[in-house]
C-alpha cells in the first residue's frame, strides 16, 4: 500500500557497528542454517545463550536440541560431540571458560586431535572447540588462563584465533566448516570490542592457516594474535614518535602456522618481537622465535624477542596489569632490538652479548 | 588340558566370585526430604537442641542474609570482582559450618563464603578470591578452611584424600566438602566418592541442589530419583534434606559427620534449597526462571523458618529477632568501611609463590617488574612535583 | 521488602522445588546374577531360543576361545605387540556382538576382539592396533564398530554421543558399549551414563565385571553392593548377568536393546565373569591371585555350560562339537598363516592422515623421511650388489 | 663363632650393574624409609609392583597404606593426592603411562601447581607425579607419548627426567623430597639400561636445576634429556669420524632449565641442536632454540637446528622409528649447522638462507 524502502532492491547494506561477540554469534547462525548437521551444545548455551551471550537466540531458532544445554560435565560434553561427530553430525562445543576446558583434556588430546589419524582417514572428526580464552577482563582465579600452548603442542588438532570482528565471522564459519577438529580460541576481552561490520555482506577471510598483516612498516615486525593484536597496533602508533615504522602481524592461526608471511616480513625487517598473554616459558612465542631464528637466520639484526605474561600463575584481577604484555613492555623490546649497527655487526664476532 | 577339554561337576550355581552383594536398603536415601521445623506442633521442632545452639543458628542465619546483599552491593560499587550470593541458602552453610568441630576441615565451593565465614573466617579475608586482590585471603590451615574452590567438584578429592590421610595419621579428623547440584556431573564428583567409600575416609559430601546450575535447571543435570540416590553405587548412605530448615540440615550432617568420626565411612547429603539470587551479580536470572517460582521459595525462607518455631517455642522474642539485626548490620557495616579501603597490593608478590625458591627465570621477570614500576613511580613523582611547581 | 521483612503464611510442606522421586525399586538390579544355563532341568535353559541361534552362540564361543590361544601364541611369536585374551568371557563378547542389529553400533574396549570379530570384523584387521601395524585396522562406518578403545571408559561419551545423534536424525540406532570393572572408575563413565540418562540416549553399557583391573580386585575398587546398583545415581535401570551364562547374557542385553530402541532409554548391565589368562601375556596374575581362584572359574565355562545345555536339549552331539573345534581350528590357521605375513608398511601413511590436508610443516617432514628411505634404500641396493658381485 | 666376613668393616660396597627401573625402586624405598609421610599411589603399585615393577616390594615393606593400589582413576588419585599433601604428606603418585595421566590434567594444572601461588605459600604442595613416558618401546595407541611440552608451560610445577641410572635415584629422591610438586618423567625406553651403581653408596647428584655436560667437545652443542641423552651420545661417537667433536648436555631438568649451563656450551662452540622425542612444533625444543637464539645471538655459527619427533600423533610400533629422532637425523643436522665459514659471514649481509 505504501512503497516501504524495503521494497525497493536494497542498497548494499549498512555495515553498522558489530561486536566481536555478535559476530562470533552470527556465525554459529548462519552455520546452522546453512547445515542441519551443525549443533551447538555446552553448559548455559541454550535457554541463557552462554554465559557471554554468544549463543543467544540459537535455541530459540533452531530448537533446544540443535543447541543443547548440557549436564555440567566438560569431558562428557566433548566425549558426546565426538560421538555426535562419528555419526555425521558437524558439532560445536562451548568451553565456558578456559580453565574449564581442561577435563576434557584427554578427550581432546587421545582422541579429538587422533579419530582422522587413527583410521586412516576414514572417520574425521568434523567437530569446533569454542574457548573463550585469556586475561584482561578482571576475572577470578580460572577465568583467565591462554591455554594455547597446550593445544598447539598436540598434532591433529588446528588452532584458530580471532582478533577482528570480520575475522571472528569468517574463521568460525571456516573452522566448523572445517572436516578437521578447530580449537576455536576467543579472546574474552575482545568480545565487545566493536567494528563497522555487516552480516549481509561480510568481509571475505582467507582460508585457516593464512596470518595478515595488519600494519606495514619495514623497521621490526611484531608477531602476535588474539588479543595482543589491538596492544601491539597501539604499540606501533606510539613507536612512530622513536622513529620506527613496525610491521604487525595477526597470525589468526597457530595451527597451521602461516611460516611463509611471517618469515617474508622478518627477512624484511631484520628484527622481530613475539607478543603474546600465554606465559612465556614453553608458550607459543618459544615457537614462534625459533622458528624465525632458524628460518630467517641470516637476515636477524637482533636476537627475535619476545614478550609475554610471565612465568606464574595467572594473577588476581588486581594485579593482572603486571602480568599482561602493554604497550611499554613491547616498546621496551623494540628498543632492545640492536639498533646500533656498529656494535651489532662487531658482536658476531664474539663479545658478551648484553 | 584346554578350558574346553575340562571335565569338572555341572555346577548350576552362581559364578564362583559372585556373592550376595550388600543390601542396597540401608543406603536408600530417606523418601521425602527430612524436615523439622514447622512438621510438629509449633515450637515443637527444636526439640532437644541446646537453645544456646538455637539461638547461634538464628544469629549465624541473619548475618548471613546481610552478608549476601552487602557482598553484592559492593560489586555494584566495584568492591567486589564478582559476588556469587548465597541467598536462600544461608542453613546449609550455617549449618555445614556449625556441624565440623575445629579439628575437621571444611572443603568449601566458590559460593560458600558465608560457610567460611560461620565457621570463624574474617569477612573481609572471605572475600579475597572475589575482591581480586589475590586468590585466596587466609592460610588454609588455621581454621582448617580449604580455599574456596572455583572448577566444580575438584575440591571433592582434596577432601578425601585429606581425611584418609588424617585418618592413617590416627588422627579422629573429619572433611566436610560442599558442592552445588551442577557439580555433581562431573567426573571429579564421581572419583571422589568412589575413593571416599572403598577408603571408608570420613568424608561428609554436601550437596546443595539449589535447583540451577547457572541456567541449567535439574532435569537437564540428572534422571536420579534424587541426588541422593547417588550415594547407592558407591556403597555409600545418601541423606535427603530439606536444605531450608537449618535444624533437619544440622541434624543430618551431625550424624553424618559422627559416623565418619567413628570409623562408619562417608555420607552423601542433598539438600533441596534454592538461589534466590542470581548466580552472581553477573548473571540474569529472568532469562531462565519465573517469579512465581522464586515467590513460593521465598515462603518457605531458612529464616523465617526458624525465626517462628523459635518464637513459637519462646525462645526467641521482637528482642531478640532486633539483636540478631544489629549484629548483622555491625557486620556489614564493618564490612563495608573494610572493603571500602582499598587493599594493599605488592605486585612483587607476583614471583614469591610460584615455587619455594624463585627460579632464575622468575628472578629475571622479578627485576624487569621492579625496574618498571620505580620508573613509573618516578615519573608519576615527578608529575606530582611538576603538579605542585605549578 | 527483604525476605527478613516477608510474613507469608507458615508452610509446614516440603520445600517447593520438591516433587516426589521417581521410584528407585524398578531401577534396582536383580538380587542375584540372571542365569539361565543349569537353572533349571537339564535342557530347559535353552527355553524357546532359536536353535540356529544357539549354534551360533556355540560355534562362536569355540572359534572365540580358539582365536585367544592363537593370538596369544602370536604373542609369543613376536607377531603381535601385545594381547588382553578374553578366555573365559567369551560368552559376554559373544553375546555383545550377537545383540546388535547391523545398523546399530559396537564400543569395544581394547580386550573386546573377539566381540568385533563375532560381529563379522574381519580377524586379522581386527588385530591391527595389537600387531601394531597401524591403531586401528578398519573404517569403523562399515561394520560400525568403533575403534577398539584403550584409553579406559573415554569410548562411553562417544556412543552416548553416537545414539543421541542418530535419535536426533530419527534412526533407531543403538549403541552398546563395553567396558571393565576397573573402567566404571573414572570420570568418563560417569558422565557418559549421566549425559545417557538426562538425553534418554539408546545406549546399553554392558560392564564385563571380571574381578580385576590388572592386579586391582573389585573390593578395592568399589563398595558399591554391585555395578549394576551404579545405574540408580542416574536414573538408569541396572542389570545383574551371569557372564558365563551366553543366554543369560544374550536375554538381558536383548530387553536392553529393545528398550533403548523403542525409546526407553539406557541400562547399564554388569555380567559377572572372569578373565581366565592373565591381563595381556606381558602380565604375571600370579602375583595377585590364586590357582584355586581360577581353577573354580574353571568349572563354570563359559563353553562347558553351553555345551551341557545343548546336548542336555538334544541341540549338540559329539559331531557338533567336532565340527565346532574344526572350524575354530580352521579360523587359527587362517589367522596363524596371514599374521606370519608382514604387513604392508608405508612410513609415508604417517603423513597422510593427521588432517585432511597435510601443512606444510608435514609436507617438509614427509620430504625428510622420503629422502632418508630413498638414502636408505639406495644403499641397501648398493650392499646388495656388493653381496652378489663378491 | 666363624670369623665370617660380615663382621669385618666392609670395603665400599660394590658396584653392579643395575638398571634405571631399579634405581628407581630404590629412590622411593629409601624415601619412605627415611621419612614416613612418604605415601605411593597408584594403580596397580601395590600386589603388582606396578606395570614396569618400579614399585616392587614396597607394598610388602611398608604396608599396602603406604604403597596402595588405587581405584581405577587417575583425576582421583592425583586429586586425593593433593587432601593427602594438604595434610602433610608427602604423596608420590604413579601414572601408568604417560597419555593416561590426562584424566588428570585438571588437578595437576589447577591445582597442583598453584595451590602455593593460591595460598601465599601457606599451602605448598610437595607431592611427585611419576609419568613413564616417551616411545621406543613397540607400546600400542597411547602408551609412548611424550607429554612433558605441556608440564613445562604449566607454572608451578618442577619438571624432571633422568637419562642415567644414577640420575634416576638422586633425581627421584630429590623431587620427594622438594616442597614443590615435580612431574618425574620415566623415559620408559631407558627403564632396562644399566650402570654400574650402589645403593649404598650412590653418586652424589646435583640439585634438580642443573643440567650435565655428558660430552665436552668444541665443534657444536647437542642440547637433549631422557630417552635421546644416548642417542646424542652415540652421534656424538659417530661424528668423530666427520671431524666433529660434539658436547652433549643432558638438561636432567626441564623446568627450571639450566641456561647458564647450556648458553656456556653454546656461546663456546658457536652450533647447537636440540634433540628430543616429543613433536616439534610447540615442544620443549622451540622454548630451548628460542632461548639459545636470545640468548647466545653473537656466538651463534649457524641457526639453532632441532630434531625431534615429527608433528604427528605417536605413530604405531612397525613405524615409530621413523618418528623417533635417531643417529642419522642428529648427524645430518649437525651438517647442516653451516661449517662452510665464509657462506656464513657473508650471509649476514641479506641472501637468501639455504
Ligand atoms: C569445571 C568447571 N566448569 C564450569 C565452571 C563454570 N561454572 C561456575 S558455577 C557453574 C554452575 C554451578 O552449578 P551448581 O554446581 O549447581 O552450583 P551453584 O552455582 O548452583 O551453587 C558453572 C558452570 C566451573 N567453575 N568449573
Ligand atoms: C585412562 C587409562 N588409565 C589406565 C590405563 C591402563 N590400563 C589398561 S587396562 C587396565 C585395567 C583395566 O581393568 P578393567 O576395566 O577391569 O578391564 P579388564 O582389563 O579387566 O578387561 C589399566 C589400568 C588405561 N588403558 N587407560
Ligand atoms: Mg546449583
Ligand atoms: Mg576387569
Amino acid at each position: 500500500m505504501t512503497t516501504a524502502p524495503a521494497a525497493l532492491k536494497p542498497a548494499a547494506p549498512a555495515r553498522k557497528p558489530a561486536t566481536m561477540a555478535q559476530a562470533l554469534g552470527r556465525a554459529l547462525r548462519d552455520e546452522m542454517a546453512a547445515d542441519p548437521s551443525v549443533h551447538v551444545l555446552g553448559e548455559d548455551v541454550g535457554t541463557l545463550g552462554g554465559v557471554f551471550r554468544i549463543t543467544d537466540g540459537l535455541a530459540a531458532e533452531f530448537g533446544d536440541e540443535r543447541c543443547a544445554d548440557t549436564p555440567l560435565a566438560e569431558a562428557g560434553i566433548l566425549g558426546t560431540a565426538v560421538g555426535m561427530a562419528m555419526y555425521g553430525l558437524r558439532p560445536v562445543v562451548e568451553m565456558q571458560f578456559d580453565a574449564f576446558a581442561y577435563p576434557a583434556f584427554e578427550q581432546l588430546v587421545s582422541h579429538v586431535a587422533r579419530m582422522r589419524n587413527r583410521t586412516r582417514g576414514a572417520m574425521p572428526l568434523p567437530l569446533t572447540v569454542r574457548v573463550p580464552y585469556g586475561g584482561g577482563i578482571g576475572g577470578v582465579e580460572h577465568h583467565s588462563d591462554s591455554s594455547e600452548a597446550y593445544y598447539m603442542a598436540t598434532p591433529g588438532l588446528h588452532v584458530v584465533t580471532p582478533a577482528t570482528v570480520a575475522d571472528a565471522y569468517g574463521l568460525l564459519r571456516a573452522a566448523i566448516a572445517s572436516d578437521d577438529p578447530v580449537v576455536f580460541l576467543e579472546p574474552k576481552r575482545l568480545y565487545w570490542s566493536k567494528a563497522e561490520w555487516s552480516p549481509q555482506d561480510p568481509e571475505p577471510v582467507a582460508p585457516i592457516g593464512r596470518a595478515a598483516v595488519r600494519r606495514s612498516g619495514g623497521s621490526a615486525t611484531l608477531v602476535t594474535y588474539g588479543p595482543s593484536v589491538p596492544v601491539c597496533l597501539e604499540a606501533a602508533e606510539a613507536a612512530r614518535e622513536e622513529g620506527w615504522d613496525l610491521e604487525v602481524i595477526d597470525l589468526r592461526s597457530l595451527v597451521p602456522f602461516d611460516e611463509e608471511t611471517v618469515c617474508a616480513s622478518v627477512r624484511r625487517t631484520g628484527r622481530a618481537v613475539v607478543v603474546h598473554e600465554a606465559n612465556g616459558f614453553a608458550g607459543p612465542g618459544g615457537e614462534i622465535a625459533a622458528r624465525l631464528s632458524e628460518r630467517c637466520f641470516h637476515y636477524l639484526q637482533a636476537p627475535v624477542l619476545r614478550v609475554t605474561g610471565l612465568d606464574i600463575p595467572y594473577p588476581p584481577p588486581m594485579l593482572e596489569q603486571h602480568h599482561l604484555p602493554g604497550v611499554d613492555r613491547v616498546l621496551d623490546a623494540v628498543a632492545r632490538l640492536q639498533w646500533e649497527s656498529e656494535w651489532t655487526s662487531g658482536a658476531r664476532t664474539g663479545e658478551e652479548a648484553p | 588340558m584346554t578350558v574346553l577339554e575340562q571335565t569338572g561337576a555341572y555346577r548350576p550355581a552362581p559364578p564362583p566370585g559372585w556373592q550376595p552383594r550388600t543390601d542396597p536398603a540401608p543406603l536408600l536415601p530417606d523418601a521425602e526430604p527430612h524436615r523439622v521445623l514447622g512438621v510438629g506442633a509449633p515450637g515443637s521442632g527444636v526439640g532437644a537442641t541446646d537453645p544456646a545452639l538455637l539461638k547461634r543458628f538464628y544469629a549465624e542465619l541473619v548475618r548471613g542474609r546481610r552478608y549476601n546483599t552487602q557482598a553484592t552491593a559492593l560489586t555494584r560499587q566495584g568492591r567486589l570482582a564478582v559476588y556469587p550470593s548465597s541467598t536462600g541458602q544461608e542453613a546449609c552453610e550455617v549449618a555445614a559450618a556449625l556441624a565440623l568441630e575445629q579439628r575437621d576441615w571444611l572443603f568449601p565451593s566458590y559460593r560458600d563464603t558465608l560457610a567460611a565465614v560461620a565457621r570463624g573466617l574474617d569477612p573481609v579475608q572471605a572475600l579475597t578470591l572475589l575482591r581480586g586482590d589475590w586468590h585466596t585471603g587466609y592460610d588454609p590451615r588455621e581454621l582448617r578452611i580449604a580455599p574456596l574452590c572455583t572448577p566444580l567438584a575438584t575440591q571433592l578429592p582434596h577432601a578425601v584424600g585429606l581425611a584418609h590421610a588424617a585418618r592413617l595419621q590416627g588422627d579422629d579428623v573429619v572433611a566436610l566438602a560442599m558442592i552445588g547440584d551442577g557439580g555433581t556431573s562431573e567426573g571429579d564428583f564421581h572419583e571422589a566418592l568412589n575413593f571416599a567409600a572403598v577408603w571408608r575416609a570420613p568424608v561428609v559430601f554436601l550437596v546443595q541442589n539449589n535447583g540451577f546450575a547457572i541456567s541449567v535447571p535439574l532435569a537437564k543435570q540428572t534422571a536420579a530419583p534424587s541426588l541422593a540416590h547417588k550415594g547407592v553405587g558407591y556403597g555409600m548412605p545418601g541423606r535427603l534434606v530439606d536444605g531450608n530448615d537449618v535444624l533437619a540440615v544440622h541434624q543430618v550432617l551431625d550424624e553424618a559427620v559422627q559416623r565418619a568420626r567413628s570409623g562408619g565411612g562417608p555420607t552423601l547429603v542433598e539438600a533441596v534449597t534454592y538461589r534466590v539470587d542470581a548466580h552472581t551479580n553477573a548473571d540474569d536470572a529472568t532469562r531462565y526462571r519465573s517469579e512465581d517460582e522464586i515467590a513460593a521459595w521465598r515462603e518457605h525462607d531458612p529464616i523465617v523458618l526458624l525465626e517462628r518455631e523459635l518464637k513459637a517455642a519462646g525462645l526467641l522474642d521482637e528482642e531478640g529477632v532486633h539483636a540478631a539485626r544489629e549484629a548483622a548490620e555491625e557486620t556489614a557495616a564493618a564490612l563495608r568501611a573494610r572493603m571500602n579501603e582499598d587493599p594493599p597490593l605488592d605486585p612483587m608478590d607476583l614471583f614469591e609463590h610460584v615455587y619455594a625458591e624463585p627460579t632464575s627465570r622468575l628472578r629475571e621477570q622479578a627485576d624487569q617488574l621492579r625496574a618498571e614500576l620505580a620508573a613509573a613511580a618516578d615519573s608519576a613523582e615527578a608529575s606530582n612535583t611538576g603538579e605542585w611547581d605549578k
